[in-house]
């Protein structure tokens, strides 16, 4: 990879972890409101995954998004104009936290209800199947969303039609409170992968150059041999499930171990030892983006409300007469 | 104009629309090889090839939720789900999913999908396979619920569904796939959200659709041999429904009556009931009532499920009690 | 009697019960070591261990079909769905197997099943996670559908619901956990399928339920100060549907509206208006309306949220209405 | 085994089969509606299986269930008089041909849902956990529901909780006219189980003994592990799928190369020259299943029709006030 994209994904990695952390502000303050799923501990995954796609394959994930936006190329003020619920937000305030998506990114949306954006992904996959192209639609999933019947249904079907999907588990340990072992039948979620003779792996989601290698091979593999594949990413959420969480599954031990992993930590540190970039220069980029999240929250805070008559649009395409 | 069963009707609208629009394809159970459990696409797959008319696992997530990704991404999928008994088992995809990603993504997304579906009781087939669920489909803004009683109408409504970039659920009915029916020669369409007077009256309005426009049309036979006269309204759209027609007809005649297959509470009647309470409370000479399905799951006995369903003389009676 | 919180309320039927039947035991999602996401069951972890507070994989179906299946082999699951949203993802067991096993399999089977579950919008969530679908399980019989207004009635219904040998989908309310009243001491039921005048008044009734009687009670304060005295009838139970207090309410009152959270169209208003019509018709001296939802999925900001929600003001304006 | 269950098990497999062909010829004449699932072809299935469990072990199929509900030990008596609709039948007449079920019996009906009743059967064996016993839960399906989401659930929940499931696929090839591997990622249906890390194995359908053998030791795994297995059965269904089937997805030659493999030939011929019994023998029991046959159809039809009264019975168990 060029020392570009790598100070991009630097970049990527540090926007992510400022955007939520000033985002816990506001949701404090009462500005942001409803569910709001943070990613911080997880930026490796989305970072490595989307930087390995082309611009043409298709990217679709769960609630858990902001990551996954501003991975696709979204800016973090759209994300903050949708957090704060302002019509100068992807989905027009009207989609909130859990509903970032752009067409024109390429990016599917995230999805709120776990595991039913898995045949969504199928489907997308289907159009481009159609298409005769070889295009690849992306599809995230939490480790939780492996036991429910969308994804066995979306899985089998990808394999039966030998449709292009990378379908990537973030297995960040726990769906909510329950532990993997406590809810799946296998604890290597990968395994998963054999129920539908699929190709599968496993890769150390801390990391996001392991993340970026792994995930450039299993997109190849798609391309190439039209047959979905299945990657399962290993990593952490830092913060509760969602805000509020009263965290009684899980020991401060276990999080602290996870912290030393620290995904922007380790590609820090990783840039600095292959002097791809000097400690200076990184220093600067999360300077650029400190000013880029405080930007974005003063567009979101001017930024309009929807107004009233956004309540009745987008309920159907067409004006109909009822 | 031809005379072609609601079958043939069906079949030709989804021709003519695969004809016309290449990005128009078929998914389903069984809809291919086997022809379509009800026949209706009958001869597809040789035309259109495995393609164009994909036959799916029994998995009523991936057809629905599939359809939408496709649609999502630009095809226009008619996604079948083999009986509407088995949508429940897709019951996420097409209220929670379909209905709502074009509302809660701002007009990112548009999901221009028809999942065609068949109802009905009256075969025997027990209390899980034999039901007209339809009115809960009608409950959720976003979704469009289509349910033709005439082979002129399913056709030119398949067509507009197809054509439509909102997602539409389109119920048939399984027991008159054979009725017989005029069809105006060469393309047509019939708009979406428009009730239609099926029958002109003038001494009460019966307020129908689907299979009960069938058993609507035999009792205004026989209340016209005893003088009096039915003016059949049929709603053909539930959602977005349209109460002019009702109302209109309503005005007019001061009395009506609701007829549908489906259970009573909680069904399509209860919303006529009050929209019509609501508009035009000072024509009202009677309470509007109710002819629909008795509260029981669905008997396999055929005496026990003729006697759940609502029947001809189950009209005829009501429609002389709101005369009365 | 003491005066506690809805959440209270709940968490005492639901111990009371586990107390008093071994065979009583809670699966679902979260309910354990998490306590319950909306902390209904915090401490039935440690108190009944995992035998009894099962904590499930996500996965609806298997939370409710293995609780069907539970059931029928004679234990008493109290299954439940994080929130009604996800009972789409239920429909079939809920509407197909559980309303149908007794009666299909000709009495062989019985299905003694809680299905807990928490509808409602005004908290941001967006869309698919913020709706009050209830009309839509009212609509199938051999279901019984409650959904308590006051921590009282939540306690002893929940206690008659877990004891009831049928199937019960029961529905709380997301944003009245922390609201209080006053409850009985000790042990008490409350019938399942009895609905109940929470307020006396002679200008016009206000029928309704769940957070709808929170929002009349609010209603009816704001009427009285103006010299109007509406009468509040609860429905407490959507299937079997109590009309009897309403109707001899509404024989008194000559005036009606409905009110209720979800959307108008096919909802719960509809059929009671539709009772209302038919069994009351020469009392009506205006039409009963309805007060719900708009005809909207409901929108992540805010103030279109509200908007969309029927609110206080809505409630009072459409009571002058019908009394005009 | 005895020679005494063994000639048992072939007096099953004949009424079986007699059963449905004057049921056909019965359905023909209007007397039974609905649809109706024949089994004719798969006896050995049903027939080894069953023979293998204790009464105290539960069962629980899918719609295709005359045979197993008299593997059961439901009366010819008893199912006839439910195949017309009578109150004789063990669900007086509403459940019908796909809704045969017997609590006394242990059996737990055939459910019209595809894959619907796999959840349940986890639920059945929830109850004999939750009990502390050993019994074990035998839940039959076919190869088409292994693709429904239903299946996935089912068969996680009982493996991460230990239940004592006996899964059994019943692979006749077809979903209606969907062949196996044009529908499910997997040909071999068997290896579905190494996405939830379960035992499984694979055994010849056409032949009784090698079920029940195949049976027994996955029954005494159940059991002994406190685990679930997956046993997969492959046979052939030699009528439509249901009345009426065009069979336009399968050859003339592909029916006629299994009926060569015919269980009851196959049965007979094995009970012969292993000198169990003698064609006379034999001869006999089919003799006398023809009469019970006979007299199973004159008790139905002789039996009263449900009265108008059970129209409203079983909505509910108690009386409610609407
Ligand atoms: C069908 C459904 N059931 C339950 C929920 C509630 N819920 C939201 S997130 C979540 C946990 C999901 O865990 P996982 O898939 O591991 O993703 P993570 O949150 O860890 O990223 C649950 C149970 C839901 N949104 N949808
Ligand atoms: C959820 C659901 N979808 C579709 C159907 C319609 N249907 C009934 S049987 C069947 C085929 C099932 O095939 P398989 O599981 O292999 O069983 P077999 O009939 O071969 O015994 C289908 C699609 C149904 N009953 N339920
Ligand atoms: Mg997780
Ligand atoms: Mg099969």
């Amino acid at each position: 990879m060029k020392k570009e994209q790598l100070l991009d994904m630097y970049h990527q990695m540090v926007l992510v972890r400022r955007v939520e952390e000033r985002g816990m502000e506001l949701y404090q303050a009462g500005k942001i409101g409803g569910f709001m799923h943070l990613y911080i501990g997880q930026e490796a995954v989305g970072t490595g995954l989307i930087a390995a796609r082309e611009d043409r394959d298709r990217v679709i994930t769960a609630y858990r998004d902001h990551g996954v936006a501003i991975n696709c190329g979204i800016s973090a003020d759209e994300v903050m104009a949708e957090l704060l619920g302002k019509v100068t937000g992807m989905s027009r305030g009207k989609g909130g936290s859990m509903h970032m998506a752009s067409v024109e990114k390429n990016m599917w949306g995230g999805h709120a209800i776990v595991g039913g954006h898995l045949p969504i992904a199928a489907g997308l996959a289907i159009r481009d199947q159609y298409e005769g192209n070889d295009n690849v639609t992306i599809c995230m999933f939490g480790d939780g969303a492996t036991n429910i019947g969308y994804f066995h249904e979306a899985l089998n079907l990808s394999k039966a039609w030998g449709l292009r999907v990378l379908w990537v588990c973030e297995n960040n340990q726990y769906g909510m409170g329950t532990a993997v072992e406590r809810a799946s039948a296998v604890t290597e979620i990968y395994q998963k992968a054999d129920g539908y003779a699929m190709k599968s792996s496993q890769v150390d989601g801390m990391d996001v150059m392991k993340v970026y290698e792994a995930a450039k091979e299993a997109i190849d593999y798609v391309r190439k041999e039209g047959q979905p594949y299945f990657l399962e990413i290993d990593t952490y959420r830092y913060q509760g499930h969602s805000m509020g969480d009263p965290e009684r599954y899980r020991s401060r031990d276990e999080v602290k171990k996870w912290h030393e992993k620290d995904p922007i930590g380790v590609f820090n540190k990783y840039l600095i030892e292959n002097k791809i970039a000097s400690a200076k220069k990184l220093s600067e980029i999360e300077a650029s983006v400190e000013e880029e999240v405080e930007k974005s929250i003063e567009f979101a805070e001017t930024s309009p409300e929807p107004g009233m008559d956004e309540l009745f649009k987008h309920v159907y395409v067409e004006e109909t007469s009822a | 104009m031809a005379k072609i069963t609601m079958r043939e009707a069906i079949s030709q609208a989804l021709m003519e629309e695969m004809d016309r629009d290449p990005n128009v394809f078929i998914m389903g159970e069984e809809v291919g090889v086997w022809g379509g459990s009800y026949a209706v696409t009958k001869g597809f797959y040789d035309k259109y090839g495995p393609k164009r008319v994909k036959d799916t696992p029994i998995a009523e997530n991936a057809i629905v939720g599939g359809a939408i990704g496709a649609a999502m991404a630009g095809l226009r999928p008619v996604a079948e789900l083999m009986t509407i008994n088995f949508a429940f088992s897709a019951m996420d995809y097409i209220v929670n999913q379909a209905a709502k990603l074009h509302y809660m993504f701002g007009g990112q997304f548009t999901v221009p999908l028809v999942i065609r579906t068949v109802g009905g009781g009256g075969r025997q087939l027990g209390a899980t396979h034999s039901q007209t669920p339809d009115a809960i489909f009608a409950h959720f803004p976003g979704l469009k619920v289509v349910s033709p009683g005439t082979p002129e109408d399913a056709k030119g409504l398949l067509k507009s569904a197809i054509r439509s970039n909102d997602p539409v659920f389109f119920i048939e009915h399984a027991t008159m796939y054979q009725v017989r029916g005029e069809v105006p020669d060469g393309e047509y369409l019939i708009p979406i959200g428009k009730s239609k007077v099926q029958r002109a009256g003038k001494d009460l309005t019966i307020v129908t659709y689907c299979k009960g426009l069938e058993l609507s049309m035999k009792a205004a036979e026989e209340l016209s041999k005893e003088g009096i006269e039915a003016e059949i309204v049929d709603l053909r759209t539930l959602r977005p429904l349209d109460m002019e027609p009702v109302l209109e007809s309503f005005k007019k005649t001061n009395r009506a009556i609701v007829v549908e297959e489906g259970w009573k509470s909680y069904g399509v009647g209860a919303e006529v009931v009050s929209g019509i309470t609501e508009e035009a409370f000072d024509y009202m000479d009677a309470p509007v009532l109710r002819v629909a399905q008795k509260e029981v799951p669905l008997p396999y006995n055929r005496a026990l499920e003729q006697a759940a369903l609502p029947q001809v003389p189950d009209i005829v009676a009501t429609a002389k009690e709101v005369l009365r």
